[in-house]
């Protein structure tokens, strides 16, 4: 067995971020913020897929966490980006818990639909909740951090692209070790053969729940982390297309390792971008063509550019 | 000897088809019983039932004192009843080792729902090990299932049913699809394993070379009920199990289609 | 007049449109198992060509009853390009490839489209109003309804009644159902499944572009149509029951039914009505109205 | 084998190293002599028709004029103050979040000067935290809602036209002054912030204006729709003597062509918020009688101009046909940061600092196609005009307005420091200007 150097890359790439930050200009820096929320969110999106289901309406904890933490500021008035996280993974936990009752007996494309069904009905909800802006949403500042004051700081932009390289880090380490864990290889089993696992004394259901409240609480904090940085949440972000994205970007980037959810992004966002400027009339068959060209030549998603590099060495 | 599976009175029907017929039989501890009769006997309704893939339209199944025939498959395998397949299931895109690590990984990992979780010898990396060396599978070790030739996946088959430490096992039609002169290896490397572990088992069994050679007790099915139940040699003597079931079988070779 | 007969009316018509743009998606999946997000961009091209072909019949000054004839023609030259293209072109280098990946390949070639439709036709919208009104309107009670309404309905039987006809008493259509319940048993029976394929997803994109076609009169055609379209359609077919006929037109009429209530009693609640119905209804029964089971694994 | 390991490090730094590459290739050129102005407009999507591209052919018309030198006095130097501009031109398609990103980039990687666009009311508020943060001078260009200046104050945010609440009011003046009588009234609006607001601020005039004018019902379909036979069946139903409705796009032009041949406007006064962009397409299907407004005295009711007939003009030359209200709204953006411009410059060579643009643009006054624009609400930032309805009526097969109705600024705007909805609940008094 080939030794693994995931959590090396990991922790290079983090250093190398957070001291490449400054130097960056703003724009990169946000390009790279971005995508690291979205990142996180396809990392959830990840692990659903190693787990063999598939969910068309993720849009729905992305947009849950966004809110959760935007709120936080309209209902009482706190700003501090810390609880924002921490309110975005509470409420994206409690209602992943509880629809992830009904969705763990769902498979296959009526655990997609099932899902996206969720996602849409947050939407309209929130479409006629004009006290939240209704389809506009609203503006949301993190004013501190763990009680200081970083709004309207110099380095208030930074602040916050190091708290997302970070808590995309630490939740890459987390999923990272889960999946090799005990619990965490159930998953690959269940996609291969869910008869088998049961045979073998788990639940398939209790483990395709788990992963289930763990992918939503990531793209929760994915949506804390984008609400944050954006600076504004509409509830687009529930909408199926947002949802489509996400399982796009997965495919795109492979699920073959925790890094590839983070560069797959990356590379999209980075694409959408100069594709907006430089093509602003194609840029969707852009996007369209390199995903038909990966699924044809690529069937293990950019990653297994790597994987392949790897097995030549 | 003490019993530690009874079926008393199973009945089972798929609309007109009836798939066991009363079926009631005492399994004592470390036996090995073979199951013969032609398809669709009801020997695989009676390894799903026991197993609780099927629920019997009446009758009970008793594993020890306890009654099993309302519990799911993992529950029964918590108690220490596992089963392997006719068509291996594995999980193809992962390594022989991965497979085997996930079964020993829900012992080890399993906790109070399992009967007994202390008996996992050592780490799991280390029961691992073992188990490949004595189902000699090591040279496999890394390759995904998928590409297993289909003597080494019914092996694989069967030892991921031996990786989760069961106290009986049911082996559906272990040499099926297993070329003539591998079978016997196969067996006894099976048979080796079963006796380590004082394991009892009842398997599914279409060749009565093999029947004759490994089981101390065959039951002998027809139309779902079992006509013939006791020593090889008497009950493969017996007239009806002749006419309804080894020449049946003799001609249907291999048993290669759809069990029932 | 009585609201209540309102609300079928209405709710029958909607039904009606509903089951033209979903019933090639559902034939599509029954037989070839892709949930083939494109048909969204079908629907499209057949309501730009439509518009385009017809407005042309109209402004060279040709009697506009002929626009129907441009209508349809437009939609049936979609169906004959298009479905072929894509079906040759690609989706055969994907059979067998997850269900997942086939979605996420259509929806590769519903982005695609999108620019293409975009770089064909331009952002402004298209405009092809006379077939709608040119039927002339009948009365109910003190609602005027346009003729219009009765072909939708009347297109919408013929269509749901003859692919029925088709699939169960004729050969060819009885091989399709071969198909869609056991390939390798169908292959083996000699049937020409990459011929079945072929034809079928050629007739599924025709059926989308008719859609397209019938309801570009009652729109504006622009840009973002297709998108709008394919979740309607979607929602339809799973709430019927992946590739089930009968389901699709069931769920059509339950939809649409559903609407029209909302609209009529509740009209803020119309936005949630078809996810709220996909969701009770995949509550209920978690593979549709109509599934076909599943055979023993073991 | 840790050379194995580097070299998966080395194929990463790799891809970031490439993508490093093209951001410094995209970002080379800096410095560059005109005045650089970034236009974020609909490209793609259902705006993009009614107003994107007519907001975009507009601003690359008037920029062309005035770099010429061709538009008419007090604008008749070459672009601003001698500098020629240069456009640069970003679809505003995709989302708030996308907003967000491209707008940064077009500040920090495209290096423009100045911001002119958005027609979404979301994006507008989405960005204008942003522009703040970038400290670039950006004019919100066509979006309506009341919220961006009266739930925060900018310093680098300045909007060149109206927000929406006079639509609603004066449309519901004009219709009170033409139909007294009027028993009931319904809605139709999209299910979104524009309709849903729109349709708040109308029943609020009303609710003020003719309290004992009641409500039928209040149609509100999806965004996109497109299908509207119950919608129309429940209006027909209503017998409702006016119907409100601020559709826009695909969906006014959907929504008129079903309700027509059903003779639902036989029934009920259609008012028709932002019908305007529809006239020249909806011949045959738009009945005369409507009551249409151009959200403030744009296109058909722009009155006669030098700087109106140079703006129908240029336009026209463009794109064949006459200029609709997003053209207005973009024309406006452009002068009045050419007046604040070359204000800020005075007799001055060389570029002005933001900051005194800024402080040239707060209340500032200039004439626009549409008439005098004034800067007056939020502090200097929120321009206030006028408004003006009409009512169609069809001549030779041509869709035009008649009965056209001017309303000043006082009656149709809530002064400073009031909120638009709480203003017309206290009955629209007219504040000090």
């Amino acid at each position: 067995m080939r030794r693994d150097y995931t959590l090396r890359i990991l922790g290079v790439v983090l250093v190398a971020l957070l001291a490449a930050g400054p130097l960056l200009p703003r724009w990169a820096m946000f390009l790279i913020t971005v995508s690291l929320c979205y990142g996180t969110v396809v990392l959830g999106m990840m692990l659903l897929m190693r787990t063999g289901v598939v969910s068309f309406g993720h849009g729905l904890y992305y947009c849950l966490g966004a809110y959760a933490a935007g709120t936080l500021d309209v209902l009482f008035g706190v700003s501090d980006i810390a609880v924002m996280l921490l309110a975005a993974i509470l409420v994206t936990a409690v209602v992943s818990a509880l629809l992830g009752l009904l969705l763990r007996k769902y498979r296959d494309i009526f655990f997609a639909m099932l899902s996206l069904a969720f996602s849409m009905i947050l939407y309209g909800l929130l479409v006629k909740t004009s006290a939240l802006g209704s389809s506009d949403g609203f503006n949301v500042a993190a004013k501190t951090l763990f009680g200081i004051r970083i709004a309207g700081t110099e380095f208030e932009r930074y602040l916050i692209f190091a708290i997302t390289v970070l808590t995309a880090f630490l939740a890459a380490v987390c999923i990272h070790k889960y999946l090799a864990s005990h619990m965490g290889r159930l998953a690959g089993a269940i996609r291969d053969n869910e008869l088998r696992v049961e045979y073998m004394g788990a639940s398939v259901r209790n483990t395709i729940h788990v992963n289930y409240i763990m992918s939503a609480v990531l793209a929760g904090l994915g949506g804390a982390l984008a609400a944050v940085s954006v600076g504004h949440i509409d509830p687009e972000m529930s909408y199926w297309t947002t949802s489509g994205e996400f399982v796009f970007v997965a495919i795109l980037a492979g699920t073959g390792n925790v890094l590839a959810p983070f560069l797959g992004s990356f590379i999209f966002e980075t694409i959408r971008s100069f594709a907006y400027e430089y093509s602003p009339n194609t840029w969707q068959m852009a996007l369209g063509t390199t995903m038909l060209l990966v699924i044809m030549f690529l069937p293990g998603g950019l990653w297994s550019l790597f994987t392949r590099m790897r097995k030549a060495a | 000897m003490t019993v530690v599976l009874e079926a008393k009175g199973l009945n089972k029907s798929f609309g007109a088809v009836t798939a066991a017929a009363d079926i009631n039989v005492a399994v004592e501890r470390d036996s090995v019983v073979g199951l013969i009769g032609s398809n669709g006997a009801g020997k695989t309704t009676f390894i799903n039932m026991v197993t609780g893939y099927l629920k019997p339209s009446s009758g009970s199944i008793v594993f020890g004192e306890r009654d099993i025939t309302p519990l799911a498959p993992r529950q029964i395998t918590r108690l220490g009843i596992c089963r392997s397949f006719q068509i291996p299931q594995l999980f193809n895109t992962l390594s022989v080792y991965e497979n085997l690590l996930v079964g020993v990984g829900i012992v080890a990992s399993g906790g109070k729902k399992w009967a007994d979780a202390s008996r996992l010898a050592g780490t799991p990396v280390e029961a691992v090990g073992s188990i490949l060396e004595r189902f000699n599978l090591t040279a496999y070790r890394d390759k995904p299932a998928g590409v297993l030739p289909e003597g080494v996946r019914k092996l694989l088959d069967i030892a991921m049913a031996m990786a989760v430490k069961p106290k009986i096992l049911l082996l559906d039609e272990p040499t099926s699809g297993v070329s003539a002169d591998e079978k016997f290896g196969l067996m006894d490397m099976v048979m080796q394993a079963v006796r380590a572990q004082q394991v009892t088992v009842l398997f599914v069994e279409h060749d009565m070379d093999i029947v004759n050679r490994y089981t101390h007790r065959v039951l002998a099915f027809y139309e779902g009920r079992i006509i013939a139940d006791g020593e090889p040699g008497v009950v493969l003597d017996d007239p009806e199990v002749r006419k309804f079931v080894t020449g049946d079988a003799r001609a249907g070779g291999g048993g290669k289609h759809a069990a029932h | 007049m009585n609201q209540l007969v309102a609300v079928l009316i209405d709710g029958l018509i909607y039904s009606s449109w509903l089951f033209i743009i979903a019933v090639g998606l559902t034939l599509i999946y029954g037989v070839m198992k892709i949930l083939n997000i494109a048909h969204g961009s079908l629907y499209a091209l057949g309501a730009y060509s439509a518009a385009a072909l017809a407005g042309y019949w109209i402004n060279q000054g040709h009697p506009p009853i002929g626009s129907y004839a441009a209508m349809l023609v437009a939609a049936i030259l979609v169906g004959l390009i298009a479905g072929p293209v894509i079906e040759r072109g690609l989706l055969r280098f994907m059979y067998g490839k997850d269900e997942i990946v086939l979605v996420l390949v259509t929806y590769a070639v519903f982005l695609i489209l999108e620019d293409f439709i975009k770089l064909a036709w331009g952002v402004d919208p298209y405009f092809l109003y006379q077939p709608y009104s040119l039927l002339g309107s009948f009365d109910v009670g003190d609602l005027t309804y346009p003729v219009y309404n009765l072909v939708l309905f009347g297109v919408a039987v013929l269509i749901g009644v003859s692919l029925a006809w088709v699939l169960t008493k004729t050969r060819r259509g009885k091989m399709l159902v071969a198909v869609i319940h056991d390939r390798e048993m169908a292959a083996a029976m000699g049937i020409n499944v990459s011929l079945v394929y072929f034809m079928t997803f050629t007739v599924g994109a025709m059926l989308g572009a008719v859609g397209g076609a019938l309801t570009a009169p009652m729109i504006s055609v622009q840009p973002g149509i297709g998108a709008e379209t394919i979740v309607l359609a979607f929602a339809v077919v799973v709430i019927g029951g992946l590739g089930s006929l009968p389901g699709a037109a069931l769920a059509a009429v339950l939809v649409g039914l559903v609407r029209s209530a909302a609209v009529h009693y509740r009209p803020e609640l119309d936005l949630f009505a078809i996810y709220f119905v996909m969701a009770v209804v995949l509550i209920m029964r978690p593979k549709g109205l109509f599934s076909v089971q599943e055979a023993r694994k073991i | 084998m840790d050379w194995n390991f580097l070299r998966v490090l080395k194929a990463i730094a790799a891809v970031l190293a490439g993508t490093a590459l093209t951001i410094l290739c995209a970002s080379a050129h800096a410095e560059d002599k005109p005045i650089r102005i970034g236009l974020v407009t609909f490209l793609s999507g259902p705006a993009a028709g009614p107003f994107g591209v007519p907001a975009k052919m507009a601003a690359e018309a008037i920029v062309d004029s005035l770099n010429a030198g061709k538009a008419p006095a007090p604008f008749n130097t070459k672009g601003f103050g001698g500098t020629p501009l240069e456009l640069t031109i970003v679809d505003e398609a995709g989302g708030a979040t996308k907003q967000v990103t491209e707008l940064r980039n077009l500040v920090e990687r495209q290096n423009v000067d100045f911001v002119i666009g958005y027609i979404s009311s979301g994006d507008c508020l989405a960005v204008a935290p942003v522009a703040e943060e970038l400290k670039t001078l950006t004019i919100l260009f066509d979006c309506g809602t009341p919220r961006v200046f009266e739930e925060a104050s900018y310093k680098y945010v300045f909007r060149t036209r109206s927000h929406a609440t006079m639509d609603a009011v004066a449309g519901a003046l004009y219709l009170l002054e033409n139909r007294p009588a009027v028993k009931s009234f319904a809605g139709i609006n999209q299910n979104y912030a524009w309709g849903q607001d729109s349709w708040a601020d109308f029943t609020a005039v009303m609710a003020a204006l003719k309290p004992e004018a009641a409500i039928t019902t209040s149609q509100m379909p999806k965004f996109g729709a497109g299908q509207y036979g119950p919608e129309i069946s429940a209006l027909l139903q209503t017998n409702s003597d006016v119907i409100h409705s601020s559709l826009w796009g695909g969906d006014l032009e959907a929504f008129m062509l079903q309700a027509t041949p059903r003779a639902l406007f036989g029934r009920s006064q259609l008012v028709l918020v932002a019908g305007e962009p529809y006239l020249h397409r909806l011949a045959g299907n738009m009945p005369d009688g409507t009551i249409v407004g151009a959200r403030g005295p744009n296109g058909v009711y722009a009155q006669k101009s030098a700087l109106n007939d140079w703006l129908r003009q240029i336009y026209k030359e463009r794109a064949e046909i006459y200029p609709n209200y997003p053209a207005y709204s973009v024309a406006m953006a452009f002068l009045g940061l050419k007046a604040a411009y070359e204000k800020a410059r005075g007799a001055g060579t060389g570029a002005p600092a933001t900051d005194d643009v800024i402080k040239a643009f707060e209340y500032l006054n200039f004439d626009s196609p549409a008439g005098k624009v004034m800067m007056k609400l939020g502090k200097g930032h929120q321009a206030v005009t006028g408004t003006a309805y009409g009512t169609t009526r069809t001549v030779n097969g041509q869709v035009t307005v008649g009965n056209v109705k001017y309303y000043p600024l006082e009656r149709v705007q809530p002064p400073e420091g009031q909120k638009s909805l709480d203003w017309i609940k206290s009955g629209m008094k007219p504040g000090k200007w």
